[in-house]
């Protein structure tokens, strides 16, 4: 098990109107790379049929080092505190090939 | 009569069926790319139509058009938020962002008003196709700026959390010229600008995609918008009857200024004046939402979906257009 | 001879194109929304279709075929039980969920025969499509009785466990309103109302939409179709050789009696009698799988899965629909 | 780190037959909300492509505070319990704004 | 809580040009199903919008006794080292009805 | 005059719109779906088509387009590998796998190449839909083995990391099999086949949906194409500016290679001759950038996908396909 290293993985949940938001937040982050997923939810926004353009919900993965998580999540506050949307949760995993996720994207 | 020959169009019926559909609680639901893909073609269809009719328009009544259809939309916002916050139901910010959709445009609506027409063989002048795309955007503009006076005064209200003046504003170019490059005006420009400058003879080839299917494709996409509508009218409740209210007022009010601009500002025939008063009646849910989602975060999207899709949107298919054909007659004179 | 031009109808061509490629392992895949797209589509344009043509239909005739419907949508899953318990290879909770959908009905081999009719120049009667639609969900009802009669048997043979026949009940009118309000059944009959209630002229505008393309989009559908077939076919080993037999006799089964049905009961001709015959030798794999899984859910569904889409599917389409035609037209007797 | 607070997160994967049944028990349980995505994959309950009607399936995912998690688990027992085929699964995860998770969507 | 039984969810993010491969070893592995998402993304492999055959991601999820763990890691060891972009994390959940996990899928 | 007349063609103007959209950061998308729709769709179409007309065709004439699909097919590729490897500034398994993509084609920009030569009213031979369909595959081949080659020279170099050599090779028989039996292959390939046994009749039927509408379908693709094509073009920076040129100059070069076989070697007019000229010069985005994915791991698909995409399949639709045209004018001398 000695090549599983412990990392954190940031997942947003919320409209995917934020999509480039998020994504400039993350890239600039120092992230590594990104997963994102659409879907469908309720919430304190109403419900997200996921059928319409305007009620599709985005799901974001991120697995950043933990001392660039911070700095994520002081961007993911911000768009709270400025009225968005967002459901955020950090959960510990293990990753197979840690050093891959040292290195920012090329911008 | 009209009003019951209205309902005997497929695509109203489509409409219909889908309602029922979520009435019923029929799990019938559309594959999530399908609305998407439905939205994309007619939007395109409806462009490049427009494009290659407006090719051979008159420039001075183009412009008159364009002229009136900023008016509209600059002038509809101001009316509904005036109205909305006359009845005290929601919060201003809510009402900014309802009052941009009553600015904009339902191209669903427009089309569902194309097909009454022809299916009672009235002829239309085409210049409302341009206002359909002129009219997307300027009242997402009317929006961000009622909005902003509304932070305004309640930040002058609680001046301690200052903070929240600067909220929406920072974006605020970012959010304009998100506006104007919202994906369906893209698409409906651009196809418009495609349909009048390319080559007659290609164009004719598209023929087949562009108009002999429309009619099936709309049927598909109002069966799917009227599953959607069903599935917000039971929020109507949770928005309150006052403000569903609203949304049955609002597009009335709509309808009769868009008629009066119609023929006596336009001096279109009937076909031509009930078009414009679907435009003034109808309510976005294509380019506005996702506008005030990202300008006006604080405000509830429950609201503004629920009264433009769950309520104006089936009022206006179903009631609304022959209600603003009866208008445009009765004005226009020539039964 | 017929059997062979039948393998050049394009539509089984695309079936075999689908089936193929998943035996040689090809990558060839669908966007999991196409196939739902397509049969979106088709189910609206058989409906549509449909109303047209029996808004002018005889009452009678239309009532009998209801009927008919009915008495097969009932019969046949209680001789497919009997059958599968006779065989003793499955518990009777899955016989009781397979049986359900060899009662109820495919519309992709419902059009398959349709397009092989076409090709072959025959005439045929349109009520089969009334039937099509009436037999999607009696034999969900069917299926579930059998399912609680299982669940009794079991019951009473371990009384400890009593627990297990309150299982399916509880939510008993819940299923039957699922069966009935199920979407393509709602897809069907509705269109078949707009086809049936909507302004004949603004039917004809959907022609090219409705009829034009149809071909071409079944062939989409039974490429998919073809890739799912194969992909289950690989199943078939574990569903075992003895019910994979059952796969091929019960269509047979069901095809003769449809045949009879269609001639001496209905007194259809060539055409209608062999669409009757292909109505019951089909296994449906729309309504029946969805309702199973939520009503009998102790069932396995690789195994109604497999026999319906991996075998009876493909056995109809290239072997069933030419056999159902020449046994058809010894008894209607007119070459 | 002080604003992320402990929550449990379920995820369940089905058929999406059980998509009214799930999101019903979600709100009778009172989460804030969910959310949901298509999937295919396979199990003991065959093959799932993800492609027909009659064989896609669902990933339910819903974060609520421990004390009303133990309720919806009791609802998906009784699911399997009747023989449906679910897969659940419960992880710890620290969300943003915790106090969202505790309001019940609005019925 | 005593129904709920740890387990480990694995997860692999990768372009879908392998889901042969991967569904192949987690078949082999023995695991008793797996979950299949589409996602888009970006990575050291570039960005995958999703929209063309050519960059679609597949997000798997496979939950599976820990002591068959570490085989289905060496087998994505083995495409990473081979070349192949794989980003792929290990989580701790509870499972409800641990029993089903044992079973292999049938082949 | 041709190349300006060439924007005017629908299908140029939307992959323009979708670069366009792109580059004013516009939020239009399509669905995830709808572009692989679009391809199923054009691709089914254009082999029934060529099916149909090639069981009319000569077969000699066949054979020797075959013949010369496969020697440009294995020739086009090892020009690339060359010109890369003499510029210095991939990798050389980056190279083998850029190179493979020249070898192979697109059918996106072969479609837009045949609208134009319809705008312009001139005929064209139908063996280049065959050099289509066999074109896509063998360029992997080489690809694999330069891929292979390179790994070798690798390892020797670096005799250390020996375990390298092995890499591809396990696999090498799963990824030609996988070559050949690529999805997009296998489509157009049975297509074909259809076309060319099907009942005639029945294809008659399927003439709307497989012509009628195809142009229209085309435009849908090359504006998502024209979105891709935006969205990877701001990675040109990246990919430099001498990788850049390449992607310029390699289709100049294929093309030139492409017209000089299509009328010294095959004979055809300068309709044909404009095809074969583009079918060497365009550059696969669908069968090839998977197969390298998974066989040639190491290489950057940011680098291939850049050029295919963002680079060559930009310049052939806008620029490529009317110097093509004018040097088979030139060749084969009839103005
Ligand atoms: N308790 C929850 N569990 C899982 N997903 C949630 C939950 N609450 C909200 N979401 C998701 O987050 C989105 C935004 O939620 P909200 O911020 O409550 O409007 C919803 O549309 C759901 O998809
Ligand atoms: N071990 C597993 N890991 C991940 N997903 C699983 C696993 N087993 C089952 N699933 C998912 O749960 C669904 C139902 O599984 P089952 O209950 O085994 O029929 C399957 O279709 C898979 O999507
Ligand atoms: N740091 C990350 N967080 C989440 N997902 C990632 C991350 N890095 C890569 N991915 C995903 O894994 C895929 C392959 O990444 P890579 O191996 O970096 O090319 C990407 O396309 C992303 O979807
Ligand atoms: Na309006
Ligand atoms: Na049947
Ligand atoms: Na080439």
């Amino acid at each position: 098990m000695h090549r599983l290293v412990p990392e954190k993985l940031v997942t947003v949940i919320t409209t995917d109107v934020l999509e480039h938001r998020l994504v400039a937040a993350v890239r600039r982050r120092g992230a590594s790379g990104y997963t994102l997923l659409r879907a469908g939810g309720a919430g304190s926004d109403g419900l997200q049929s996921g059928n319409l353009e305007i009620d599709t919900n985005l799901l974001l993965k991120v697995i950043l080092p933990p001392e660039r998580m911070s700095g994520l999540l002081d961007d993911l506050d911000a768009l709270i505190g400025q009225g968005y949307h967002l459901t955020v949760f950090v959960s510990d995993v293990s990753v197979l090939g840690h050093e891959k996720f040292e290195r920012p994207m090329q911008t | 009569m009209s009003a019951f020959s209205n309902l005997l169009i497929p695509a109203v019926l489509f409409f219909a069926l889908g309602f029922i559909a979520r009435l019923i609680k029929s799990d019938l639901r559309f594959p999530p790319d399908l609305a998407k893909i439905l939205s994309i073609y007619l939007l395109v269809s409806i462009g490049l139509h427009g494009g290659v009719e407006l090719a051979n328009a008159d420039l001075g009544a183009a412009l008159a058009a364009v002229i009136w259809a900023l008016v509209l939309g600059f002038l509809l916002p101001i009316i509904a938020f005036g109205l909305l916050l006359a009845m005290r139901r929601v919060e201003p910010l809510d009402a900014a962002a309802i009052a941009a959709h009553y600015g904009s445009v339902s191209a669903g609506t427009f089309l569902t008003a194309i097909a009454f027409l022809s299916s009672q063989g009235i002829d239309y002048e085409r210049y409302p196709l341009i206002m359909l795309a002129v009219m997307e955007s300027p009242a997402i503009v009317v929006g961000l700026l009622l909005a902003s006076w509304s932070r305004g005064r309640a930040a002058k209200a609680s001046a301690s959390r200052s903070e929240d003046t600067g909220r929406g504003q920072g974006h605020l170019g970012d959010i304009l010229r998100e506006a104007f490059t919202n994906g369906s005006v893209v698409l409906l420009i651009g196809s418009m600008l495609i349909g009048a400058i390319a080559n007659p003879t290609a164009m004719e080839s598209l023929h087949p995609f562009t108009t002999d299917i429309f009619m099936g494709m709309l049927c598909l996409f109002l069966l799917e918008m009227g599953l959607e509508a069903g599935r917000r009218f039971g929020d109507f409740r949770r928005v309150g009857l006052a403000l569903g209210a609203f949304g049955l007022v609002m597009p009335l009010i709509g309808g009769v200024i868009g008629v009066l601009v119609g023929h006596l500002m336009l001096g279109f025939g009937v076909g031509g004046t009930t078009l414009v008063g679907v435009l003034s009646a109808s309510a976005s849910y294509i380019a506005v939402p996702p506008a005030m989602r990202l300008a006006v975060p604080e405000a509830n999207p429950s609201f503004y979906l629920t009264l433009s899709l769950g309520v104006t949107f089936p009022f206006n298919v179903v009631v609304g257009i022959p209600i603003y054909y009866q208008m445009a007659l009765l004005l226009v004179g020539k039964a």
